[in-house]
């Protein structure tokens, strides 16, 4: 039941995107400040879970990765390296105004400020840190993306992987990692 | 309490002649040593003193005069005086020297002050990375290292925000007043 | 260890909590209201905003940048306001809110709505206010001067007690010790928006930081690089500066004349002036330039004319220099000294001055025009207006302007005990307080209400202190002769303000029948003055352009005459001694520009 | 025959490390030989910031030094700007202050609950003690217009003032708290599960630990009796009563019922200071902060933070910018020396438990 025309998604991606947006889950790694609002947004309080958001210990669980805030060089490095091991389709939420343009580290000398230009995002939510309605609010978001196929970040990676490396490898001075196949 | 710190100032002098010991302003008592007899001073205190906590190492650069200043802040748990002890190192090519052996803490501190600082210490010669990796600039924490030139050269910031503008340049350029040189470092920035 | 039976069953007490309501928020079905004082994204009153930039110098995340909301907006904006207005890059702002503690006129507020998220990374660029007109409704942290981190309130001025200023004609302003000035400069937050409404264009953020860092050299030189009688404005400066200071929106505005008065009586006296200054002069250049008038303006064309090397000569008709500034304000506001060393400092560096000069009587105008390359005519308004009421030519009927000339001269002026003054203007309370001086009761009489007074309000709370009376809403009808030719006293008819339809300020009228008369010895009128043009030959009068009483000029100060150039009180509208400073300033460039025929 | 050494990396993501860090193991089966501890993924540089900003615009800075109780930082930092001004501080600042400080010691031991309990295993722990936080953030949020980062302490007192109504609100909080305890002791506490985990486990030697610079509540649970509140108290502890509990059993178990003490005196202790409350001033003003320069010198301050004495060196050249601010984190030394020393011989499935034991948190050990 294929549908010729382009911008409409086929039904199987129809029901693929709805059986993804509906079961997010996330990748427990903190990698910043922002962290400290993961843990009431997955517990009683807020209760993430009701939209199918769960935890998962490692990247090859896990569909979202959530950069919680800045990322120093040495995170980075990490960070890019768990984010080759999800598997597709994965997604980024960039958390606060850290990973947008710098936030309060706009001078520091160890930190990343313009996330996307290591890894692709799909989500930014506004804050410093988000509050737990703030990282819903991302994530319904990401799921409207999902649902209307936008949420393609990690289609965007493999096909400009070049200029990604390019500009990981101008602050990751030792690129000493595996590459990974998709 | 005060009675207690000028007994142990009193003491002190007496017991560390190599050392000037003064009363501070702003609470507890300062030593100055040489780094030649700083381990020694620090052995002294804390087996006959009692200043078996050490609170801190800090490491201050002073640029202007060249030195690098080490501050070793030390706690007694009975007299609850606090203790400073302080050295002043050469910037360049100086070294300090390594309290491992008193207080196994010290450790991580001189790793982070040889890290931040470049200033190694002898008998501390752990090779290991402590909190930066792969760092081939100058070491971050000294004065003369411009964490914003660095930034800038080595980040990329999102575009858009070229359209600023200065107040003081606007209403100058409106009015016409030319600001002379003398004025110029009074500008606000 | 053993597993105790305790151990084993408490956690299963956990139980007791199924069934219990849960405590989650239902977002996004059900939204938790936020605390009222929470800080969520910005919100900006662009109308109260005067786009000082505070705000973006104390980001320390660089986060707030001023721009414009249209283009052009910053040249089009009024004084008082830069044009420009905050933009906040979320891509930086941490919600300190440090920019809304120091946003002096409280416009800049955070509001409560914080949940914003977007796939595009460069819509979290916002300007406040624009981008977010609902934010109004939604206002959480907001500024407040008790809580700001700006100091709204000034550091008081030491004065002479009223009683005891009336006893002499000591000055009344004591001046900032050092570190009363220090601590006043410290309030400044230097955005410069007091520069622009400067007639000269003070550097004023500048010499007020160099104070602030006890430089006050520095502050003199910033001071003289624009103006050469900096110490007069110092102390009689009509500071429009002080009426756009931000810190003035809610509070007291920087004490911006009391701080150049202190840093330019650092110098004291005219060899310190030229030491300190040390100005760069120019080698001659030949070119001469005469000036017409000691005031104000001709003292600023002289000493820039003269810095640049020019042939500088000053005619002045009077014996000493100064013009309005000299004869015109009473000595407690500017002690005669003062004024000589900065007159002496102007000669040292080559300005020549030829008192008891008049022109039209010592020397013709036309004498001036052939020897010189270019002149400059600065000759104040002299000459009172009258009142235009029935009888005020009686013999102790006098005006203000020729009583403080007198008196600053220091003539004996008999005006015996009781004294009223007609008039609203600052003229017509220095005449007051002057008269309160030499002994009499005061008595002002003034059309309009003390909220339309033309004088300074510290002028009228100055005259108030010292026991001037200040009767409002009367309207002078007659003078009441005692029959041998002296005044006796006046006749005035108390008014009621009615509103002007034409939408102007209102306009008192008279209550018919409340008529009034006030017994005293003498009147003294300070309605306003005109200039004494006499001394220009017809023919140049009519070349010359002239409109209500002033003479026209270009933006260079030029005349339809080329060589002619003209400034001060006989230009320019706002009578005072700044803009007279402002208009030599720009007649030093124009004279320039005209005599190298750039 | 010697057992083959493998090298296991713990971290930097891994559901049960406390924070962005890692620990580089050298096991032989369970059983770890030697540990290493890596830190540097937080690394801002804070340090190095603090040095080219002026004395206001540090204070947003410093409560991201430790972001499960940002408060001791500001404190820390407002106190040493104080001594070196000689500013006073309104008494009423002062007990705000406290109230602030134990408020977040109180969110950090929920959130140590939450962490201790759930690397054991138990789930439903941080379901309740991460969900009862929030109460506690919401008290900050209405008092300081921030969840998390509240920049509500600062030189010269605090700043704005209690709303109206707040003091019933917090010890509206308090008496659920209270009631929770229990609740939380059934799960936990009394629970064989958690008591045969941390029961001889991590255990340090009492006289290392004081030689060692240990604080807090790991040196508590060594039956030493330190707490800076008591030992060099600061704003107006000395004019409260509590208690500093200690334990003497050395091992993670030691350190929770510290913890779990600790906890009844801050509610008693917010409790005591809503009831003393003294009117007046809440802010005594610093000068425009455009260009506020602070007197030279240099001074160290400390706070009892919820894992131990939290301290600052502060240095002032005179200028409108610190000359440095060296920050002292209790987990500074925990999390390296002695968590190093910990893990040694211990069993691989208790690294996160010894390490939540010792409240490790990596954004104060690099700034």
């Amino acid at each position: 039941m294929e549908m010729n025309d382009k911008d409409t998604l086929t039904i199987v991606e129809h029901i693929k995107n709805f059986a993804r947006r509906h079961s997010l889950f996330v990748l427990a790694y903190g990698t910043g400040c922002g962290a400290i609002e993961v843990p009431p947004t997955m517990t009683s309080r807020y209760d993430a879970e009701r939209f199918g958001i769960v935890g998962r210990a490692t990247p090859r669980q896990a569909d979202v990765l959530l950069i919680t805030g800045y990322l120093s060089v040495k995170t980075l490095k990490r960070v890019i390296r768990t984010y080759e091991q999800m598997q597709n389709p994965k997604y980024v939420i960039g958390f606060g105004s850290c990973t947008i343009n710098g936030g309060m580290y706009w001078d520091s000398y160890n930190t990343i400020k313009v996330l996307d230009q290591y890894m692709p995002v799909d989500v930014y939510i506004n804050g410093c840190m988000p509050r737990p309605e703030s990282v819903i609010s991302g994530f319904i978001k990401l799921q409207q993306l999902i649902k209307a196929g936008k949420a393609d970040g990690w289609k965007k990676y493999q096909e400009n992987l070049d200029w990604y490396r390019t500009n990981q490898k101008k602050v990751i001075k030792n690129w000493n990692m595996p590459d990974y196949n998709w | 309490m005060s009675d207690n710190i000028q007994n142990l100032q009193k003491s002190l002098s007496e017991r560390l002649p190599q050392c000037s010991v003064k009363i501070r302003k702003h609470g507890g008592v300062e030593l100055n040593s040489s780094k030649e007899n700083l381990v020694g001073v620090l052995a002294h205190l804390r087996e006959h003193f009692g200043y078996r906590h050490l609170s801190h190492i800090s490491c201050v650069d002073w640029l202007e005069q060249n030195q690098f200043e080490l501050v070793y802040i030390l706690w007694n748990y009975e007299s609850r005086i606090q203790l400073f002890v302080k050295v002043r190192l050469a910037r360049e090519n100086g070294s300090g020297i390594s309290i491992r052996h008193l207080w196994p803490q010290a450790d991580t501190y001189e790793r982070e002050i040889a890290e931040m600082y470049g200033l190694p210490f002898d008998g501390n010669e752990n090779p290991r990375e402590l909190i930066l990796e792969d760092w081939d600039a100058m070491p971050p924490m000294r004065r003369d290292f411009d964490t914003r030139a660095y930034s800038k050269e080595a980040f990329y910031d999102r575009p858009g925000r070229e359209d600023a503008k200065d107040v003081r340049s606007v209403i100058s350029g409106r009015s016409g007043e030319e600001i002379p040189e003398i004025a110029i470092p009074y500008t606000r920035k | 260890m053993e597993f105790s039976i305790k151990g084993m069953l408490n956690p299963l007490l956990a139980l007791q909590q199924a069934g219990k309501r849960p405590h989650t928020i239902q977002f996004p079905f059900e939204e938790k209201k936020v605390a009222e004082r929470y800080r969520g994204l910005h919100f900006n009153d662009i109308e109260a905003c005067i786009g000082c930039g505070t705000c973006s110098t104390i980001c320390q995340n660089e986060a707030i940048d001023m721009v414009e909301i249209h283009p052009g907006d910053s040249e089009s904006a009024k004084p008082g306001d830069s044009g420009l207005r905050p933009r906040v890059d979320n891509g930086r702002c941490c919600w300190c809110a440090l920019c809304v503690e120091v946003c002096p006129t409280g416009s800049l507020s955070l509001t409560s709505h914080y949940n914003y998220v977007s796939e595009d990374p460069d819509s979290f660029l916002w300007t406040p206010g624009v981008s977010n007109p609902e934010g109004r409704k939604e206002l959480s942290f907001v500024s407040d001067t008790s809580h700001s981190l700006l100091d709204y309130a000034r550091v008081p001025m030491r004065e002479l007690e009223g009683k005891e200023r009336i006893k002499s004609f000591a000055e009344v302003v004591l001046g900032y010790a050092d570190e009363e000035a220090q601590k006043e400069a410290a309030r400044c937050i230097g955005c410069s928006i007091c520069t622009e409404v400067c007639p000269v264009h003070m550097h004023i953020p500048e010499y007020i930081s160099a104070i602030e860092h006890g430089n006050n050299e520095d502050a003199i030189r910033i001071i003289y690089d624009n103006n050469p009688i900096g110490e007069t404005c110092g102390k009689v400066c009509t500071r429009r500066c002080e009426e756009v200071c931000p810190l003035g929106a809610r509070g007291e505005a920087i004490a911006i004349r009391w701080l150049k008065r202190y840093a330019t009586e650092k110098a004291e006296n005219a060899d310190m002036i030229r030491e300190i200054v040390n100005p760069e002069i120019k080698p001659p250049n030949g070119k001469k330039v005469g000036i017409i008038g000691a005031g104000p303006s001709g003292l600023t064309v002289a000493y820039y004319l003269a810095l640049r090397g020019f042939d500088v000569t000053i005619y002045e008709a009077k014996a000493k220099a100064g013009g309005m500034i000299m004869y015109g304000i009473p000595k407690y506001r500017l002690p005669l000294d003062s004024l000589d060393k900065q007159v002496e400092y102007m000669q040292s560096i080559g300005v020549k001055i030829h008192f008891n000069t008049k022109v039209g009587e010592q020397i013709s105008f036309s004498e001036i025009e052939k020897n010189h390359d270019a002149v400059f005519i600065g000759i104040g308004y002299e000459v009172p207006y009258t009142i235009g009421i029935d009888g005020e030519n009686l013999e102790n009927s006098i005006q203000a302007v020729n009583f403080l000339r007198d008196i600053n001269a220091d003539k004996h002026v008999d005006i015996g005990s009781r004294v009223a003054v007609i008039g609203g203007g600052n003229v017509a309370i220095d005449a007051a307080r002057v008269s309160r001086r030499l002994g009499a009761e005061v008595t002002i009489l003034y059309r309009r209400r003390e909220e339309d007074m033309p004088a300074d309000w510290e002028e009228i709370e100055g005259a108030k202190q010292e026991g001037v009376i200040i009767k409002t809403q009367a309207i002078p009808l007659n003078v009441v002769d005692d029959g041998s030719g002296r005044v006796k006293g006046i006749r005035y008819g108390n008014a009621r303000m009615v509103t002007d339809e034409k939408g102007g300020r209102p306009r008192p009228e008279l209550i018919e029948g409340d008529e009034h008369v006030l017994e005293l010895d003498t009147i003294i009128g300070a309605i306003g003055q005109e200039a004494d043009y006499s001394f220009i030959p017809e023919d140049l009068k009519e070349k010359i352009g002239f409109k209500s009483g002033r003479i026209l000029t270009n933006e260079w100060q030029q005349t339809s005459v080329p060589h002619i150039f003209a400034g001060g009180d006989i230009v320019n509208r706002t009578a005072d001694a700044i803009s007279a400073v402002a208009d030599g300033y720009k007649a030093v460039k124009g004279i320039e520009q005209f005599v190298f025929g750039k | 025959m010697r057992e083959k050494e493998t090298t296991l990396y713990l971290g930097p993501q891994h559901p049960g490390i406390t924070g962005n860090m890692m620990v580089k193991l050298k096991v032989t089966g369970d059983t770890i030989v030697r540990a290493e501890t890596h830190v540097g993924y937080l690394h801002r540089g804070f340090e190095k910031l603090m040095e080219v900003r002026n004395w206001m615009q540090v204070f947003p800075i410093v409560c991201r030094i430790c972001v499960p109780e940002p408060d001791p930082n500001e404190e820390n930092l407002a106190r040493a700007i104080e001594t070196l001004e000689g500013r006073e501080v309104p008494e009423r600042a002062q007990y705000i202050r406290v109230m602030v400080l134990e408020l977040a010691r109180l969110a950090s031991y929920l959130l140590w609950f939450g962490g201790q309990s759930g690397s054991a295993g138990l789930y439903t722990m941080p379901q309740w003690s991460v969900g009862d936080r929030d109460y506690i953030l919401d008290l900050f949020e209405e008092l300081t217009g921030g969840r998390v980062y509240h920049m509500y302490i600062w030189a010269g007192g605090v700043r704005r003032d209690l709303p109206e109504g707040f003091a019933d609100r917090v010890l509206r909080v308090m008496d659920y708290l209270e009631k929770r305890l229990k609740h939380y002791d059934n799960l936990m506490l009394d629970n064989s599960i958690f008591q045969k985990r941390a029961q001889g486990v991590g255990v340090i030697d009492r006289e290392k630990a004081l030689d060692w610079g240990i604080v807090g509540p790991p040196l508590r649970g060594c039956g030493f009796k330190h707490d800076v509140r008591i030992d060099d108290p600061y704003l107006v502890y000395d004019k409260l009563k509590f208690e500093v509990p200690t334990e003497t059993g050395c091992d993670v178990w030691a350190r929770a019922l510290v913890r779990r003490r600790e906890f009844e005196q801050s509610i008693s202790i917010i409790r005591q200071v809503m009831e003393k409350m003294p009117g007046g001033d809440f802010y005594n003003k610093v000068p425009n902060p455009l260009h506020w320069k602070v007197p030279a010198g240099d001074v160290y301050v400390k706070t009892e933070s919820a894992r131990g004495e939290f301290g600052y060196y502060v240095v002032s050249d005179g200028s409108d910018k610190p000359r440095r601010v060296h920050v002292r984190g209790p987990a500074y030394v925990h999390g390296i020396t002695l968590l190093e020393h910990l893990l040694q011989g211990a069993n691989l499935a208790d690294v996160s438990f010894i390490m939540n034991s010792l409240g490790t948190c990596p954004p104060e050990m690099e700034r």
